[in-house]
């Protein structure tokens, strides 16, 4: 599914600037972020963190500190299990040091307290017994035979005998004789760079709420770009059941990718569970720097061939990076995005990572890319300058289109890079005479897209406002976009829509808030929602008219009847399907419903077709006059569904179908849609832009 | 911890005195609050000297102005008198720090804090300034230039603190100025520093100069060779080049992520002869 | 460590607390107060986040004791609004786009209003500079520039209008 | 039949081969089928892989068809910031 192949189609919201629903409440302070939550009974939890860069753990006492008025629990890693797969071990070993401590700042040790000053005191209380080791923070220090292993036995699979232990993996991409292409170039340039492992820099530091009750049951409060992960990673660190471990999503003070794993929450919930209270972990600004996530390290080369007239003849890069004390792919992003911009005919890029010690490397926008890019950007920029070129001509005549295929491997759709380049080269600003002291420059850039899974849910309201509910924590402004998309597909104000981000416990699994995922997979996800409530709604008001749903269509926020099939006395019949006309025993009921009466339907031009029996006696529409309730969901998947996804979460659901301004509801079930309409083979079939996608809304693109 | 609140200074004498162990002066706060915070220090007491009569004031005093210990930047800045009389003390004081810090630190605390890169001492050495102590003994006067010893250590002893500092009075055509470089705009402490300070005779030649250098020594560098350049010049080309070598020569910085020593060393040079300028040009310096 | 009982007045009502002698007032605001519009971003006053008045000056409020606050005069975003009516400068933020993940923003509303108060008409130049220790990650700063003169602009008129 | 383009260090543990065929129609049948053909890439597929189906990216997308003459690139398991 290719957003470039997405039918030409005229937006009346989307596109439009509208107040972001969060506006208020952050502006006003009261808006509710990490450290913001507290609980009655809450303890004040603390972290003891190793002062040293890599030192052996002999023994932890922690008697004293267990022993101090106030304290209510101080936990190790003693107080955690042993997760079977890596993944889930080295987020848990970076929660918790468990034998070596493998970064300064790695934490060791925790306590909860009735105060952060009794907290304070009791980890100053606990002893621990290190034996330092000699450490290495440069990736290729770590990397040179007969560095200090940071962790033994962690390479892959994929990486040579004979390298240093620290080497974890490495990755392989690109096409062609790289040689050849060498062979053929004018000029080839081969740089090397460095680069730190900077740190995301959010300004909100990690903060959270854990409260585990005596039966099991936990709560999670946190400010994290994925709950539903978190939830994942800590039931399984806690050895718990999802079911039992409900997270929900604070505001959210930044994450830009290091808030998309845990450091903290795993803690906290231990220590609220051996304490038996809740406990609140907020960092220090200090402890974000020095144990949480920062980008990659790298040592990077890139050579690159050029011919005078600018054709890149080849490409290659080396790629050493580090996350830090814990194996990491990041490097693989780095090695597919590097040269990704470029139509090359030979290309290719070597990667490895190697353990250092320093902290886990979190994702950090693009995790990889940019240091790649820079890197390839920086060789190119420099071949045009020997050569004479243009920088931005010789990026035109090598950009990679639709239809190149990519360093990666793919061949790419329209990805817009020529557009984009076209675009700056007549921008007045690229033009523009320089001031002493000023510069221009240009770099082209990468990245993927990939969906993941999403779940929403979209309820209609008894007004016949909508509630969106969706699963991703908003970094950028997720619930206006969601918002946008779903007034956009309703045919409603933006205004009447609210979108709010649920717990784990309130929607189906959702992957975390990255790789700029949100607006486009859950903004699928909440058009097919939409769609679903209309199809539902316009099926209904086929009963209640008592003609064939395909003789109803939804056109501005309203299910009208239209189409060769709408009956010609559409126009004078009520909601119960009933032609209308002046015996009061034919009117419909009084009551309840009398002042939505006149939105019930609307006239429609040219009606054709053949009326229903007046007397049709559909019981479920005999709940309509006396209901006010109503709510319709329909949970449906964003653009991929897997094993961990929320494809056959088709609950128990209320039909409703809206009108313009106002909404009747009806109570009972409504007739779902076939569940296997909802798996992954229709993931591509709801796009948007694919008319035949559309059965339910037969007519609607007719326009 | 104990918090303590004086209400004259002859009892935060006694509380400073009196109390063992850690024992510290909460002006502003802006650095004691970050050393309390990062664990560097653990008082036993803080003593709040801003109740003490008179410690937020400043008042004209012999053609001067005293300045009270607990005085804000943003409350100098919002001073005309001092800031027409001292522009360059009140420009280096008001580097320190965001808008919020100015609305807390004082020059007091930037000199007691002594660290070699504080904005606000540079100036002061190079006006001539005046801190008053309290102390068991008394009050006692003392040149600003001799309370820092070193790195975070000053020369007052057991009890005392600064109750304020007196800016002198200048004759007409007087002025000085202060600047710093930094990586980035704002936000940042000095990589080095001048301040410079001129008297002018009515012909604009230069009768008397200080020149100060910050964060190229442990503590502020009075630079004499450059004012002895100055004296008797009108800022000239070949003055203001003596002067630059002359601040170069003085330096003995230290070498770290924030400046190498031939950058410091260079930079001082420059930052002296552009203070040079401006002070020449404030106190009606034509050339 | 004995507590210590503080009065003070906070966004114009009376408020009295007990809090630790080496307790910010910050952490007073938040934990104590339950007012947790100031936030803490770093606690050692680099980011602005903590912003408040005190006295009718800006100060961040993780540089002052809680102990500091008795007799003193405190003003927090939470009394930015009159009522349910948000001030030019919170309406201003949400019609520019100033913000987006929002934990700097009740500091640099606090602070462009301590500047607003003094300077109704700042350049743009002069605002940056007043606004130097409020850090921002998401927005870039300019659409934060471009509110606070559009609310200046607004109190300038309502002001000429009064 | 699937053609399944792996990326360069994959190509080791089959045989060399820059391109291997399965026989599939989704992308769970299609692992399973890699991981069965060429043991060597197991471990990588059991890590997580994410599949580019005609350009698309899908990550756990195992239910997702593969439609007869589709491009089909096994890429590492994506993740983003």
């Amino acid at each position: 599914m290719s957003l470039d192949e997405y039918s030409r189609r005229e937006f009346k919201q989307v596109g439009t600037r509208p107040r972001r629903p969060d506006g208020v409440d952050k502006v006003t302070g009261r808006a509710m972020y990490g450290a913001d939550a507290s609980a009655p009974g809450m303890l004040v939890g603390r972290i003891l963190r190793s002062p040293h860069a890599h030192a052996r753990i002999k023994a932890i006492d922690t008697a004293a500190a267990e022993a101090l008025a106030g304290v209510k629990a101080v936990i190790t890693a003693a107080d955690f299990g042993l997760p079977d797969d890596d993944f889930t071990r080295d987020v848990q070993d970076n929660c918790m040091a468990r034998g070596k401590a493998l970064y300064d700042g790695h934490a060791v040790a925790a306590v909860a307290a009735v105060d952060a000053a009794t907290a304070k005191a009791a980890l100053k209380l606990i002893r621990v017994d290190y034996e330092t080791l000699p450490h290495v923070t440069d990736v290729d220090a770590a990397m040179a035979p007969g560095a200090p292993v940071v962790q033994e036995g962690r390479a892959l699979e994929n990486v040579p005998a004979g390298m240093s232990a620290n080497v974890t993996s490495h990755c392989e991409f690109g096409h062609g004789d790289p040689a050849a292409g060498f062979a053929r170039a004018d000029r080839v340039i081969e740089r090397h760079f460095t680069t730190a492992a900077t740190h995301q820099g959010y300004i909100e530091p990690h903060a959270c709420l854990a409260s585990v009750s005596a039966d099991g049951k936990a709560d999670l409060w946190c400010c994290t770009q994925g709950h539903f992960f978190v939830r994942t990673l800590c039931s399984a660190i806690l050895g718990m059941e999802a079911s039992q471990l409900r997270v929900t999503a604070s505001e959210i003070g930044g994450g830009f990718g290091g808030k998309t794993t845990v450091f903290i929450e795993p803690v906290a919930l231990a220590l609220s569970r051996k304490a038996g209270r809740p406990v609140k972990i907020v960092m220090s600004r200090d402890e974000v720097f020095r144990a949480t996530g920062p980008t990659v390290s790298t040592s990077i080369e890139v050579k690159i061939g050029m011919t005078k007239d600018g054709r890149i003849t080849a490409g290659e890069a080396h790629l050493r990076y580090s996350g830090g004390a814990f194996p990491c792919a990041t490097v693989e992003m780095g090695g597919q995005a590097a040269f990704a911009a470029y139509d090359l005919d030979h290309v290719r890029t070597y990667g490895w990572n190697a353990l250092t010690n320093r902290p886990k490397e979190a994702a950090y926008r693009a995790p990889g890319a940019p240091q790649a890019i820079y890197a390839v950007e920086n060789v190119i920029d420099e071949l045009c300058l020997d050569l004479g070129l243009d920088p931005l001509e010789v990026r035109l005549k090598n950009a990679a289109t639709k239809g190149t295929k990519s360093s990666y491997g793919p061949t790419f759709p329209a990805i817009g890079l020529v557009a984009t380049l076209e675009a700056a080269k007549a921008h007045p600003h690229y033009t523009a005479p320089l001031a002493e002291g000023q510069g221009r420059g240009l770099s082209c850039g990468f990245w993927f897209n990939f969906g993941g899974n999403s779940c929403v849910s979209l309820n209609v309201n008894t007004d016949g406002t909508v509630g969106v509910t969706e699963g991703n924590p908003d970094i950028g402004g997720s619930r206006a976009s969601i918002s946008l998309m779903a007034a956009e597909e309703l045919g409603i104000p933006y205004e009447r829509i609210r979108t709010i981000v649920a717990d784990t416990a309130s929607l189906g699994y959702n992957d975390v808030t990255d790789g700029s995922r949100v607006t486009f997979a859950v903004g699928l996800a909440t058009i097919k929602a939409a769609r679903a409530a209309i199809r539902l709604m316009c099926e209904r008001a086929a009963k209640i008219w008592g003609i064939e749903a395909d003789a109803v269509e939804w056109k501005d926020g309203a299910a009208v009847p239209a189409g060769p099939n709408a009956p010609a006395d559409v126009a004078r019949r009520d909601r119960r399907g009933l032609v209308r006309d002046r015996r009061p025993d034919r009117r419909p009921p009084r009551g309840q419903c009398r002042r939505r009466r006149r939105q019930l339907w609307r006239p429609s031009g040219r009606c054709r077709g053949r009326p229903r029996d007046r007397g049709d006696q559909d019981p479920a529409l005999h709940d309509l006059s006396g209901c006010r309730q109503g709510g319709a969901s329909r949970l449906c998947r964003g653009p991929d569904a897997g094993r961990r996804g929320a494809g056959h979460r088709l609950g128990a659901e209320r039909g409703i179908y809206l009108w313009r301004r106002r909404a009747v509801a009806e109570r009972g079930l409504s007739r779902l849609p076939h569940p296997g309409r909802l798996g992954p083979a229709e993931d591509r079939h709801g796009d948007p832009g694919n008319p035949q996608s559309r059965p339910s809304l037969r007519g609607a693109r007719r326009r | 911890m104990r918090y303590a609140r004086p209400a004259t200074a002859a009892e935060a004498v006694t509380l400073l005195g009196q109390q063992a162990g850690i024992v510290r002066v909460l002006g502003g706060g802006t650095d004691l609050l970050v050393q309390m915070r990062s664990g560097m220090i653990e008082p036993d007491l803080v003593v709040d000297i801003k109740h003490i009569p008179g410690i937020n004031e400043i008042r004209a005093e012999a053609g001067g102005f005293r300045v009270g210990a607990a005085v804000s930047g943003a409350a100098l800045g919002d001073h005309a008198g001092v800031c027409a009389l001292w522009p360059g003390v009140a420009e280096g004081f008001q580097l320190i720090g965001s808008t919020q810090v100015q609305g807390r630190a004082t020059m007091a605390g930037n000199l007691c804090n002594a660290s070699p890169a504080g904005d606000a001492v540079p100036a002061l050495v190079a006006a001539e300034a005046v801190a008053r102590i309290e102390g068991p003994e008394g009050a006692r006067d003392c040149p600003v230039a001799a309370i820092p010893a070193g790195p975070g250590r000053t020369t007052l002893k057991k009890g005392e603190f600064i109750s304020s500092i007196l800016l002198p009075a200048r004759p007409e055509r007087a002025s000085d100025a202060y600047l710093r470089f930094i990586p980035r705009t704002e936000m940042d402490i000095a990589v080095a520093s001048c301040a410079v300070s001129l008297v002018l005779d009515s012909a604009g030649t230069i009768t008397v100069a200080r020149v100060a250098l910050g964060a190229v020594a442990p503590t502020v560098v009075l630079v004499e060779a450059g004012a002895s350049a100055l004296v008797g010049s009108k800022a000239g080309v070949p003055a203001l080049a003596a002067l630059a070598a002359a601040a170069s020569a003085a330096c003995a910085p230290i070498d770290d992520k924030r400046g190498t020593i031939e950058f410091r060393t260079e930079v001082a040079g420059v930052l002296a002869r552009r203070a040079a300028e401006t002070a020449y040009a404030r106190a009606g310096g034509r050339k | 460590m004995k507590s210590l009982q503080v009065s003070t007045t906070i966004n114009g009502d009376a408020a009295e607390f007990l809090c630790a002698p080496d307790e910010t007032l910050l952490d007073v605001l938040r934990n104590r107060l339950g007012l947790t519009g100031a936030k803490e971003g770093c606690g050692t006053g680099d980011c602005g986040a903590c912003s408040v008045m005190l006295n009718g000056r800006l100060v961040c409020s993780c540089l002052v004791l809680g102990a500091e606050a008795e007799g003193a005069e405190i003003a927090t975003i939470e009394g930015l609004a009159e009522g349910d009516v948000l001030h030019p400068l919170q309406q201003a933020f949400i019609d520019h786009a100033a913000l987006q993940c929002g934990v700097c923003t009740p500091g640099i509303l606090v602070a462009a209003k301590a500047l607003l108060d003094r300077d109704p008409d700042p350049s743009d130049e002069a605002l940056r500079y007043w606004l130097a220790g409020n850090l921002c990650r998401c927005t870039g700063y300019d659409k934060i520039i471009a509110a606070v003169q559009a609310a200046a602009a607004e109190m300038r008129g309502a002001r000429d209008v009064a | 039949m699937v053609r399944v383009r792996l990326w360069g260090s994959l190509r080791r543990a089959a045989d060399g081969l820059e391109e291997v065929e399965v026989r599939a129609g989704s992308v769970k049948e299609m692992l399973d089928a890699l991981a069965e053909a060429h043991p060597g890439l197991a471990p990588q597929i059991a890590r997580g892989v994410s599949v580019s189906i005609d350009g698309v990216i899908y990550r756990e997308a195992w239910f997702t068809p593969i439609p007869p003459g589709a491009e089909v690139v096994l890429m590492p398991y994506m993740t983003g910031g």
